[in-house]
């Protein structure tokens, strides 16, 4: 009994458990927490990080970095609003903007791969040139959608559960499936791992790391139409930010900065921390100043969590 | 039942807001409601705040959203978490762009604070007997942001009823919205034009218009010809009047938090408790406050 | 023409001419032996005829082809298979994806996981490797890796397989699983490119060998009777070498090491040892016997569970390497390229990281002295290298071990040295400067631990040897008691010494 | 005379070499540039970046990363205020400052390098706490500073440069010299290199990263006093978005996220570039949107030059 709860714990999966055990914990302890609407509350609130973090996976696993998906999630929804306000059909709108996302993300992944810049540097330009775009193409205010079937993207259920975090969870089944299972995803975490040896063993290393940011512009595509639907306008000055979240979520789940190495399930847990944590934060109603410091204090308590684990585990 | 009322604003960390917080508080205490204070900064976490007021039980809320066009989001929002909404500051709008009128609101059109700066800044001009020619003026600006578009937008029409030349307006663009970025940013253009001689300046808030005024302290330009009106009036404005020498920081156009925060929570309490319905539009106004009438500026709004 | 042939192969590197006008040719069928000292242009030919590196000039012609790549790919579609020097591998990975990485077997890609794992597992057994094609990378030990490494070859359909210094981190048993590959890949007409410092390998594999002298080709023997070992030594270093090892006797004096009842995470059974001024004492044992893990537990840089550490007396805290360093003793790793040199510093740097304490004041570099000692061990040891200021990653394997070794060698005012494979990678004329700097240490009173995997290393070198085996030391010979077979059966798990290491 | 050009261009300083033509290039083109008054205000504004880069660049080298250099920058400021308004004494002010930036920084390190816990989520948590203290001391509010005297910090000059501009070239010459000169910046750059060699070699790696944190909390005090000074007044939300800039400014004067690389001229051409490249377009009155994209593109056009000169060099 008791090694085999010590098995758990401290096996690959031991997040998970312990963030099992914390989530049961909450649940008891803080009022309105475990009720459907605030499950579809804070599911709905973790929709744009999540959506984002499953890419982001594949960039910080192939030792890339991604400053850009901020900005770019709020040019994605500009141009969804934009471009279906202008043609009259929704449908159009929405390729525009995922088009627009991965020729962003490609052109991210060209300019790293090919020019061999920097990734920090690289995605920080284009963090800014994007979000200029955004902001010229708006002239700096929000585009207000004429069709309002556009929001049903974000209203409509299904199985009484919004469709975004259906798309969520979509999402996150098949980027786990596809970082464990398919040659992309081993080619992912294989060139994170040791780029050289990837490159010596025939890898084409540098279209695996285009199509990483060119996957990690379609996300944000998708992240930002969903998100426009849900605030019903195209805001230039969405999601500022976003990408320390999302590095966060990934390096709380255990995502190595170092690359090669990365679970799904993992970011999923990190992605859920975070979203938990403001959740309760309001459910409590803790005052604004002292919610930084216990975001800060949850950061370090999770992974020093996690390290003990795993250093329990001799890993280290 | 116990009455639970929500409020959500979009930077908590502002003074102004933490201001209206603490007069919404004192209102919850007078009437015994619970107040849910919650920051929102965007689009995204709005959405979030309302669901989880919903998820609270709160009856009702009142908003200062990050952005107006969020305005049918909101209320649909709202409407789905069966949630009585009202707005404070800044007032909804609709895809057209125009205000949704159903939405009560409390606030003051940007626009009008802009001309309130503006004439300030004329008034002093006049008071210090300069020529509009032989004056430069420094538009700390934040384009990102609507509204402080509007703010400048309107102090820059003033000027100019006023005989203000428009190439002697010059834009700093700040690349955040604090007292180092206008500081930076105004320090150029001061810079660029050594030979004028005499300046005033304006922005979105106090804290642009200080940064000017600090940007002149170092190139030497003295308090006599600078003349800078932020928006605000909380401590960082205050601080300044009470500097033992007169800055060029010449006065702050106080609007006043306590009639947004206590009134506000007042009237939706009145909705839920009393199903009394607020009137939709209030309109409050600024008040300029200077160094010597602060302080009694601040106790005609309530403030002291 | 040969079926693999070289023509006028030259390439530059910023300072350095690794190779130029290089041209031979291989035959189908043969075990091609490709000698030289460290830093004559051996890995940079394979890395030229891998697709890794283009060459300045030159052609490589393959079944009469010339040969055109711009990426390892082609070079694998060509059918050429290339073991590089540095181990290759994806450490978060498994053995069996490291093995098919670049070409996993998949569905529309998906990987067909079963049948890759299946597949790779036969192979392996049907290859006499004992390896989980389930483990990751990381799990294994360095000779380990070194199998799923040579595994590589194997699994491939190549025509042409290159093999940089494959033995380098394997000890005898390993090789001989090795070398019945290569013969039974011979029997098949592969063209086999061998490298390799260690003549006797190269006498007992090859058919034909090319020798390179500072990237220029100083011997071409199509076959290899009638030559002997002394000449291919005097076309590599470009002088004779009587007696490599140049062993000479010292008087042994008071103990300097004293290691008692030490044990850690990955050495269970405590261990103790004792080394005394004056003395090389040797450390022989197969692949993952765990000499490496003692003295890491000696050394601090495994935290140790139990036991003590005496150096001349003083007890030495168990948490960190600095603290040894402080109390005298050093280790000298065995991994150069995880624990060894610095990347993207230079030689200088890499030389005194360690020593530097000596000369700093005040937490001042002194330059000077940094770079007298650098010159110095560039001169010594024959480090082969434009400038001290060289970032070390530039530097051939072979050199950058002598870096690291310099590093040690350079330190003062210490009692007690352990290195830990030290001349890995080093031909033979380097290799008899360093046994003379290890012989003047000894003389000079310092206590000296020498690990390694060569049984006539230990033998040549040592006054003392202690023979490990699954983590225990199983045996104590001193010097007149030396004796091959005793060796070997203390080395080996079971009893029994097989034929083939018996000889 | 064409092969020394060469010679120069793609020497060690080629990046100080670009920068200097470009400088040249800057000066004849944008009127009012290359004035005394523009050349001191542009200097006054790279003196909060230029300051923390000192250390940001150890940090970097070191295979580390602080996020929450702009959190203690806010901090440092409010309390050497409130302090000097407490105690009556500008020094007892100071020397507060000094000691809580130092502590903080000393934090993070031991956090970091005692219980490995990953830097970018300590000193994520670490910003959030931090943040969270400067806003619930000051509650929220702008302190205003009751000892004019303290605005002398940043207005008084020497021979005409205004003691920040004094400041911050003393800290650069310090620490270029700390870097190349001293044991400490050897050890630096070693652990950076390769964390276990250096280990193995006898370099204390734990107490040389907690140094690093520790000064990089000490020259965060030191820019936020001046910044206070210049301001008049400690603001609990000023240096919001700081880490982003100053790590911006390190990768791009050359120093590597991989650890093991950095140069104080680097370091100082990075930061300098950035701040004439706000400098200029706010001379030549380029909008606010479009200044995001012409940030963005000279960003890229930088680290692209010294890619370019360096793989010309055959270096890659
Ligand atoms: N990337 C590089 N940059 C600069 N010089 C290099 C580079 N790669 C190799 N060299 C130099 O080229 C020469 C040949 O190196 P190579 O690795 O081929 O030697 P080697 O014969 O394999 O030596 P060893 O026996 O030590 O492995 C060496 O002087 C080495 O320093
Ligand atoms: N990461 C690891 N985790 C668990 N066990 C390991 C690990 N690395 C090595 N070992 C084990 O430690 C032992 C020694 O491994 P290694 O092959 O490095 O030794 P060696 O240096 O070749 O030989 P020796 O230990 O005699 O020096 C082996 O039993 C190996 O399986
Ligand atoms: O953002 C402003 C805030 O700063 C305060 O001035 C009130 O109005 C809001 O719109
Ligand atoms: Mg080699
Ligand atoms: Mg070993």
């Amino acid at each position: 009994m008791h090694t085999s709860l010590k098995k758990v714990l401290l096996g690959e999966q031991g997040l998970v458990v312990i963030f099992v055990l914390a989530f049961a914990l909450v649940s008891l302890l803080v009022p309105n927490f475990l009720t459907e609407r605030n499950m579809l509350g804070l599911l709905q609130s973790v929709v744009t990080v999540g959506i984002v973090a499953c890419t982001m996976m594949f960039c910080l696993a192939a030792r890339d970095f991604d400053l850009s998906v901020g900005s770019n999630v709020a040019f994605a929804g500009m141009v969804a609003v934009m471009a279906s306000n202008a043609t009259g059909s929704i449908l159009l709108g929405l390729l525009a903007a995922l088009a627009c996302g991965a020729v962003v993300g490609a052109a991210n992944g060209v300019v790293i791969a090919k020019f061999r810049i920097n990734a920090l540097i690289t995605t920080l330009a284009t963090m800014q040139i994007v979000r200029g775009l955004a902001l010229i193409a708006s002239d700096g205010r929000a585009v207000g959608i004429n069709d309002p079937n556009f929001y049903q993207l974000a209203l409509s259920k299904l199985l009484g559960v919004p469709t975004p975090i259906w798309v969520l969870i979509l999402l996150f089944v098949a980027f786990g499936f596809g970082l464990n299972r398919t040659v992309f995803g081993k080619n992912t975490l294989a060139v994170g791992g040791n780029p050289e040896a990837s490159r010596l063993a025939g890898v084409n290393v540098d279209m695996t790391r285009i199509w990483i940011f060119a996957l990690q512009g379609l996300t944000c595509a998708v992240a930002g139409i969903l998100l426009a639907s849900r605030i019903t306008s195209g805001q230039p000055n969405a999601a500022v930010g976003l990408e320390l979240s999302v590095i966060s979520a990934c390096v709380l789940g255990g995502v190595s900065l170092d690359g090669g190495r990365a679970t799904m399930s993992g970011v999923i847990v990190g992605v859920l921390i975070m979203g938990i944590a403001e959740n309760v934060m309001n459910l409590l109603n803790i005052p604004a100043f002292y919610q930084y410091i216990v975001r800060g204090v949850i950061l370090l308590i999770a992974v020093l969590l996690d390290n003990l684990r795993s250093s329990a585990l001799g890993r280290r | 039942a116990d009455v639970k009322i929500g409020f959500v604003v979009k930077q908590p960390e502002e003074p102004w807001f933490q201001d209206e917080w603490k007069f919404a508080d004192q209102a919850a205490k007078e009437k015994g409601f619970t107040l849910v204070k919650i920051g929102a900064e965007d689009g995204e976490k709005l959405m979030s705040a309302i669901d989880n007021l919903g998820a609270q039980g709160v009856q009702g809320f009142v908003v200062c959203t990050p952005d107006v066009k969020l305005g049918p989001g909101i209320v649909a929002k709202a409407a789905a978490n069966n949630l009585k909404l009202m707005t404070v500051d800044d007032r909804l709008v609709g895809a057209d762009g125009k205000p949704l009128e159903d939405v009560p609101h409390m606030g003051i059109s940007a626009t009008k604070i802009g001309e309130a700066v503006g004439q300030a800044i004329v008034d002093e001009m006049k008071a210090r007997g300069w020529n509009a020619d032989e004056v430069g003026a420094i538009r700390v600006s934040y384009d990102q942001l609507p509204t402080a578009v509007d703010r400048v937008e309107g102090a820059i029409s003033v000027l100019k009823k006023n005989g203000f030349k428009a190439s002697n307006i010059f834009d700093a663009p700040q690349a955040k919205t604090d007292t180092e970025a206008a500081l930076n940013a105004a320090t150029v253009v001061l810079n660029a034009h050594p030979n004028i001689k005499k300046w005033v300046a304006f922005g979105l808030n106090d804290e642009a218009a200080l940064g000017a005024v600090r940007a002149s302290e170092s190139v030497g330009i003295p308090a006599t010809n600078m003349i800078g009106v932020g928006i605000g009036g909380a401590d960082s404005a205050i601080n300044e009047f009470k500097k033992p020498q007169p800055t060029g920081f010449v006065g702050s156009v106080i609007i006043s938090p306590k009639r947004h925060g206590y009134e506000t929570s007042l009237n939706m309490y009145g909705w839920i408790a009393d199903n009394k319905e607020p009137e939709k539009l209030i309109l409050t106004s600024g008040s300029l406050a200077k160094r010597d009438d602060y302080q009694k500026v601040r106790k005609d709004l309530g403030l002291e | 023409m040969s079926f693999l042939e070289f023509s006028e192969i030259s390439k530059s590197y910023p300072g350095v001419r690794a190779l130029s006008g290089v041209s031979f040719g291989v035959e189908k069928g043969a075990v091609h032996g490709l000698m030289g000292e460290n830093g004559a242009g051996k890995s940079t030919l394979i890395r030229i005829l891998s697709g890794d590196q283009n060459a300045d000039s030159g052609e490589i012609r393959i079944d009469d082809r010339a040969q055109h790549y711009h990426s390892t790919r082609d070079a694998f579609h060509a059918g050429v298979i290339v073991i590089h020097q540095e181990l290759q591998l994806v450490p978060e990975l498994t053995v069996a994806e490291n093995l098919r990485l670049g070409r996993f077997p998949s569905n529309g890609g998906v990987i067909q996981a079963r049948r890759m794992f299946a597949d790779v597992g036969d192979k392996l057994k049907a290859a006499g490797i004992d390896i989980d094609p389930g483990r990751k990378i990381k799990t294994l030990s360095i000779g380990e890796r070194q199998m799923v490494e040579i595994a590589k070859a194997m699994m491939l359909d190549a025509r042409v397989i290159a093999l940089d210094e494959p033995t380098s981190s394997l000890s005898s048993r390993e090789s001989e699983i090795l070398f019945s590959l290569i013969d039974r890949l011979r029997a098949e007409g592969k063209v086999i490119l061998y490298i390799s410092h260690r003549m006797d390998e190269v006498f007992r594999l090859c058919d034909s060998l090319t020798v390179l002298r500072d990237g220029k080709l100083a011997a071409h023997h199509p076959h290899l009777a009638g030559v002997t070992r002394d000449q291919v030594v005097a076309e590599m270093v470009g002088r004779e070498i009587s007696n490599v090892w140049g062993w000479r006797g010292r008087p042994a004096g008071e103990v300097r090491l004293k290691v008692e009842g030490v044990a850690g995470d990955k050495l269970r059974l405590p261990a103790g040892f004792e080394a005394r001024a004056g003395e090389i004492l040797g450390f022989f044992g197969l692949i993952g016997a765990g000499r490496s893990e003692l003295m890491r537990l000696v050394f601090g840089a495994d935290p140790r569970w139990a036991g003590t550490v005496h150096v001349d007396g003083k007890a030495v805290a168990a948490s960190d390497p600095h603290h040894a360093i402080r109390s005298g003793v050093v280790l000298c790793s065995e991994d150069r390229k995880y624990d060894g040199i610095i990347q993207g510093r230079s030689i200088e740097e890499n030389i005194n990281i360690s020593s530097r304490r000596h000369n700093a004041r005040l937490g001042l570099l002194d330059r000077k002295q940094e770079a007298d000692t650098a010159e110095t061990f560039i001169r010594k040891l024959k480090i082969r290298t434009p400038s001290r200021k060289q970032d070390v990653v530039n530097l051939s394997g072979g050199n950058q071990q002598k870096v690291i070794l310099a590093r040690w060698l350079a330190e003062q005012g210490i009692g007690t040295l352990i290195v830990d494979e030290p001349t890995r990678g080093i031909d033979v004329g380097a290799k008899s400067e360093i046994y003379e700097i290890l012989y003047q240490l000894a003389e000079s009173g310092m206590a000296i631990v020498v690990i390694s995997s060569e049984l006539p290393e230990v033998m040549g070198i040592c006054d003392r040897i202690h023979v490990m085996c699954e983590g225990r030391i199983r045996a104590e010979l001193t010097r007149d008691r030396f004796n091959e077979r005793e060796i070997l059966a203390a080395a080996l798990p079971d009893k029994s010494v097989p034929a083939a290491i018996a000889s």
